[in-house]
């Protein structure tokens, strides 16, 4: 560290408004701010120094983001950059090697590299142990083949976070590694995935005789498993990020309906949307505590409860919005099989946030996980007995 | 003060005549409509599979309530609900719903010769119908007002077109419907319409009127703004004759759409649970963990009381009079939460893969959503059901 | 048999009819009115003759039933004989020797001998296989020890079915046998058990070197579990078995609440309402579907769902009875430990509704049970992973 | 046009003073106030602990949110809210509600010299008190009009008595008010009441009143008939200032139980998960069964949930205001629901055993229904959140 005392917040904020007095946010390339803004070790303050960060406590990037926004930059979160920061950046920090920190982290956090992760499989959903994707040591690098699916992005990454079986006859959690996978490398074949909404928002990746260097393997062999927890765990962490006002998310496409169309409304429904009201607030104040929680650095388990919370939410209110709508939420706008345009989730037609939600409760682990996941890691119930664990995994039934 | 304390003893039951038109239909569809060529179908111009409607037709189900004086089948709405269940869980893009239920009984109920003629021809398959409403229409909605008539005879405006049964039309139709079922297929439309004397039911040939496809939610039911500017029609009824016909023919499509609602959530259920007995997640079939299975024996309940449900408004259609209007109301007001559940769970139950355009539970979901809007939202119908059972609203002031 | 044509409803009816004649119901005393009725083989028409029937077609009873009532004979399903008439008589009749029908089958269906049924432990509630009252062979007869407990009627009853663990070296369900115990004999200490209501309905029977003679033991030793498996079938059968009118159930709670008390209406519990009454409604025709199946000779799974559903529904009604009346739901009548008096539930306060239907969805098996029953032998899902089926009893963790 | 869209950032926290209060709360009651000592006490007639309350009153619990100056502990209702977080754990018996929240919310609200003097007696715990309303008043209830205010001194109908502080008497109450909480035991009762100006708040010597005990439903919140026969009353506030004061200790009350009905959920839950991690049905832990555990960890969120909606109405309470009420209602919107979810949770997890007298579950039962209905229903709440937050009810024709 540079700096002997610890940073506090006000410091943090003295370094931001340097920082800023030094790039102007509204004259300097917005990849160059970034990559300016990591080198002072304000992308990620906890991460160490040269890592994009200083070093110092987690809980103070709330106030040098809101620093930052303050000051007119523009956020580091942008569409496509999701899993590069949420997930593949605490993953390479916790067990990248020094030269693998060097040279992902900071393209990833500019924006010049977009990354994506290839995980899930089609016999590997909820259970993503069961993986059958191969990589076969030979010399100094692995032959992967096998195929992956619901990889958003994975049409634009440069880079995959990757987990791939090395051995076969250990049991399924143990003989898995981590990889970085070249997106550009021969064999990778990307597929677009066209989901109940008409649209192609994921992709089913082909990985035939791809071949990875081995100093491209995040943590031993046969560690995947533990590398990939860190993931994930990262994935829903990043949930209770900021605040939210009241009526901040999607409660507000059917208050703003009840409010602006009178001749929708009937008294049970109304019901309905005032129980909703209050389940959206109950959930949005429960993120709210979690968030002062980790501020006053004592993170609570209610981060595992929050994607539960807002699935369920999330699918009624997009249910109820047709409800409302009646006759109009018969219609759709277009099926035709295509990319998603980027257009915000609020303008697009009542049918695709009926339909779009429906996936709340699958993507990046099922409710039914999260139900279990609670109750055995939170509640400290009893797993139930499992025969699937000191298996080969070669020889599971599947 | 309690409602109809003893209701008749409806015939809740599944006859074997019944159960024959069930075992040729469902046979028919399993040649015919496998859900790949209805997913394959509901992407190109043309939806509606009006060569499969004539080969339905041929069996009789075109016309199943209509007299064998005209060419009908002689029977009853029950059987017509029998074959509504079989289409639905084929989610089959035929127009039963528009042609043989909607148009048949408003039909049905207005008689008389033009009538008598228009029945004649739906029940053969020569064309189909649809009965010129919005599909959100529920039974107690006040008569339509959107569709002016006029008396003599067409005017300069009008389309060229006489009627193609030879017989003159005695006036004119000017105005729009939107959200019209069944219609882009259709050679008759059955119209509402109000004129200096009030309400009334029209023949219209359908090529005389615009018909604007609209891309529906539900892609195995298109719908289609109506549009009449001068339009020969027909009186089929007049006064408080077409008020009732029209409100006859709500009921009765309420009471029979409950049918094709269970057999969507049939097929949900079913294959849900074939899925799952199937699928393996943790080294078990995921069928076998007691959550699923619990979820699965509640589905299983309300698919069950669905049935009891639905054969209850079929037989009470058969015999009209408010208690059909209460039980039709009932039907919807379960069966249409039941058939969305039902949906709803085999896409979460599926996980990923239903979540797919390539799985055909989306088809199902739309089918499911669109089917509760149809006709009147549950919501709605409870609010009938508060009418019809004397359990009036609550005084409240706002 | 002495009648060589099979009977019909006709014949059945002309039995009854004949019968009555010769009993007056207004000046027969009750007991001798139903030991006749069961020497003329009108008990259970389909038990044999000299068990009370005539070998008769089991649907033909509630004919007989029917046409008892409307020549004014009492009803024969009393208060304090559920178990004998629905639980002990059809296990007895078979099971039982030729003797042992004789011995019990009259003076129960008189009246004259009061059933209880000694199954459950505090130690064997949902997992009853898992009981560990002991009966050890001592000669001609057993000598019982052991708890039982959530027995109603057992202060009152001569006889009761029981089920022992005779050998506790083989897996649980392979060691139980099936008893008939005398509630007179010396060690059966009868313990009144006290409900949340405040009223002990049910007991705690102590067994203590309780002597049976092996002649009231009702199948082999080592079979009592499948003996035990039709009592309990009984059990959930009877619950269909008649007709019941529109609000014929506890849903009467709250729509004539409704009615009566316009003051007390709320818009939000208008929907609730709504939406039980709908349930209510559901249910109830969904039994009324089991009875027209079974009266047709079709016997469908729906039996198993209807004691789920009641549950529901009662649970809720009284949930919502209590939200309707506020501030006079807060009181109650009495907490003072006492037996219950007889008044029928509907009359009880709305505070005893509430806490007493908690005991619906536990009595007689659990809803947790019911489900599991109907994902396995309904639907067909696979069952969990057991380790204690083939463990002997003695080895199992408790 | 949406709710105020940025809520002020309450904390949602609890602080090490609040902790500390809870343990040492928490630490008396585990000694003085195990359940089988409420179980006992209930029973008696005299069901309130008043010892207990002393001794709580010495650690500060009477008076939390009075001033040091007037002998209070000088904290605010986010104190006072841990405090009855605490004592729902336990349903502890004691005057908490009625006279530490809100008859002392109530004096706070009027302020002045009597107000101040009753705050001492009640803070010192030399008298308990009790605010003479329906327990089930909602906050936006109209101003009680059962009781009249009449000036001058107490007349011959009145109680001899002059108030115990000496000071005399302006005038009289007449009139009775039903379902009192906590009045039984009370030294003084606050009573809405109207005069010829108005709306009055006065203070009454709790014996000259007539004090009728009914019984309630919740066993360890004693309801009472309060009679006033020209008992002599102090003013505290008149006009608009009584009416606001009642209204800010009805809306401190709801804010305030919505932390007892919390720590009855917790209460539950723990209960329940710690129960069925030992208690073994078919050869395991109850607790091991994915649906029971899927259950218990949707109850967990919901627990958690209430925990943030909870603190957010004490913090909000604090402020006061249109704010407070909303969040107010929100909080007994979402909590009432959630402990009587919990409550009947660990009654049916619990099996039999939940079921009867000699577990605690009951009580809880029992106090969460009861608190459910106190100071207005959920479904009250909704529709006091309908108007703060700008979601109007529907104009339908019955």
């Amino acid at each position: 560290m540079t700096d002997p005392a610890p940073l506090d917040a006000a410091a943090a904020r003295a370094r931001v408004a340097e920082f800023v007095a030094a790039h102007d946010p509204r004259t300097t390339d917005p990849a160059a701010f970034l990559g300016a803004r990591f080198d002072a070790g304000l992308a990620w303050v906890h991460f160490p120094e040269g890592a994009g960060g200083l070093g110092a406590p987690r809980a103070l990037q709330p106030t040098i983001d809101a620093e930052f926004a303050r000051l007119g930059a523009a956020p580091v979160q942008r569409e496509g950059l999701v899993i590069g920061l949420g997930m593949a950046a605490p993953t390479i920090l916790a067990f990248g090697t020094p030269a693998q920190r060097y040279r992902y982290l900071r393209p990833l956090y500019t924006g010049e590299e977009v990354w994506c992760q290839l995980f899930s499989e089609p016999g590997a959903g909820s259970d993503l142990a069961a993986l059958g994707t191969r990589a076969v040591r030979d010399g100094d690098s692995w032959i992967l083949n096998g195929q992956k699916v619901w990889t958003s992005l994975a049409h634009r990454a440069r880079w995959a976070i990757l987990i791939a079986r090395t051995d076969p006859d250990l049991p399924k959690h143990r003989g898995i590694s981590y990889f970085i996978c070249d997106m550009h490398s021969p064999g990778v074949e990307v597929r677009p995935l066209r989901q109940l909404t008409g649209e192609a928002e994921f992709n089913e990746v082909y990985l035939t005789d791809v071949r990875i260097a081995d100093s491209q393997r995040l943590g031993e062999p046969g560690e995947g498993w533990r590398v990939a927890q860190t993931t994930l765990m990262n994935e829903r962490v990043s949930i209770a990020g900021h605040a939210e006002p009241r009526e901040g998310g999607v409660i507000a496409l059917v208050t703003e309906l009840w409010r602006t169309r009178p001749e929708l409304r009937t008294p049970g429904l109304h019901d309905t949307l005032l129980r909703l009201w209050v389940d959206a607030e109950a959930a949005r104040l429960t993120k709210e505590r979690l968030r002062q929680q980790l501020a006053a650095g004592q993170p609570g388990p209610e981060g595992s409860a929050a994607k539960l919370s807002f699935a369920r939410i999330n699918q009624e209110v997009a249910g109820l919005e047709l409800d409302l709508l009646g006759g109009e939420g018969l219609t759709y706008d277009d099926w035709s099989f295509r990319r998603p345009a980027g257009i915000p989730f609020a303008e697009r037609v009542p049918g695709f946030h009926y339909l779009r939600t429906k996936g709340n409760s699958i993507e990046g682990g099922t409710s039914e996980i999260l139900r279990t996941i609670i109750a055995e890691r939170v509640l400290g119930l009893p797993a139930e007995p499992r025969t699937d664990k000191d298996t080969a995994w070669k020889d599971l039934p599947r | 003060m309690s409602a109809d304390p003893v209701p008749a003893d409806l015939d809740l039951l599944y006859d074997d005549v019944e159960e024959g038109l069930r075992a040729s239909v469902r046979s028919l569809l399993a040649d015919r409509c496998p859900w790949s060529a209805v997913l394959e179908r509901v992407e190109t111009d043309a939806p509606t599979d009006v060569a499969l409607w004539k080969e339905l037709a041929a069996m009789g189900v075109a016309g199943l309530p209509v007299p064998e004086r005209l060419g009908g089948a002689g029977a009853t709405l029950r059987e017509t609900a029998v074959a509504a269940e079989e289409l639905g869980r084929a989610v089959a893009p035929v127009p039963f719903l528009g042609s043989a239920v909607l148009a048949t009984t408003a039909l049905l109920a207005a008689g008389g010769e033009a009538a008598d003629g228009a029945l004649a021809r739906l029940a053969s398959g020569e064309v189909s119908a649809a009965l010129a409403v919005p599909l959100a229409t529920a039974p107690d909605t006040p008569f339509p007002q959107t569709v002016r008539y006029a008396p003599g005879a067409p005017g300069s405006t009008s389309s060229p077109d006489s009627p193609a049964d030879g017989r003159a039309a005695s006036g004119t139709l000017t105005g729009e419907v939107g959200g019209v079922a069944d219609a882009s297929t259709a050679g008759i439309l059955v119209v509402p319409a109000v004129g200096a004397d009030g309400p009334g039911l029209y023949l219209v040939e359908a090529d005389s009127s615009v018909r604007l496809p609209v891309t529906s939610l539900d892609l195995t039911r298109p719908l289609a703004t109506v549009r009449f500017d001068g339009a020969a029609a027909r009186p089929v009824a007049t006064g408080p004759a077409a008020a009732d016909a029209l409100h006859t023919a709500l009921v009765s499509g309420a009471a029979v759409l409950a049918s094709e609602q269970l057999g969507v959530a049939e097929w949900a259920l079913t294959t849900t649970v074939d899925y799952l007995k199937t699928r393996y997640q943790f080294g078990r079939p995921v069928g076998s963990f007691q959550a699923v299975k619990h979820r699965l024996a509640d589905l299983w309940v309300a698919v069950s009381q669905a049935r009891a449900v639905a054969r209850n408004a079929a037989s009470a259609a058969v015999h009209g009079g408010p208690e059909a209007a209460l039980d039709a109301a009932l039907a919807q007001a379960f069966v249409s939460d039941t058939a969305v559940l039902a949906a709803e769970e085999a896409v979460q139950l599926h996980g990923g893969i239903g979540f797919t355009w390539e799985h055909p539970t989306h088809l199902y979901l739309k089918r499911a959503k669109a089917d509760a809007l149809a006709l009147g939202s549950a919501d709605r119908h409870r609010m009938t059901i508060a009418r019809l059972a004397d359990l009036p609203p609550a005084q409240w002031e706002a």
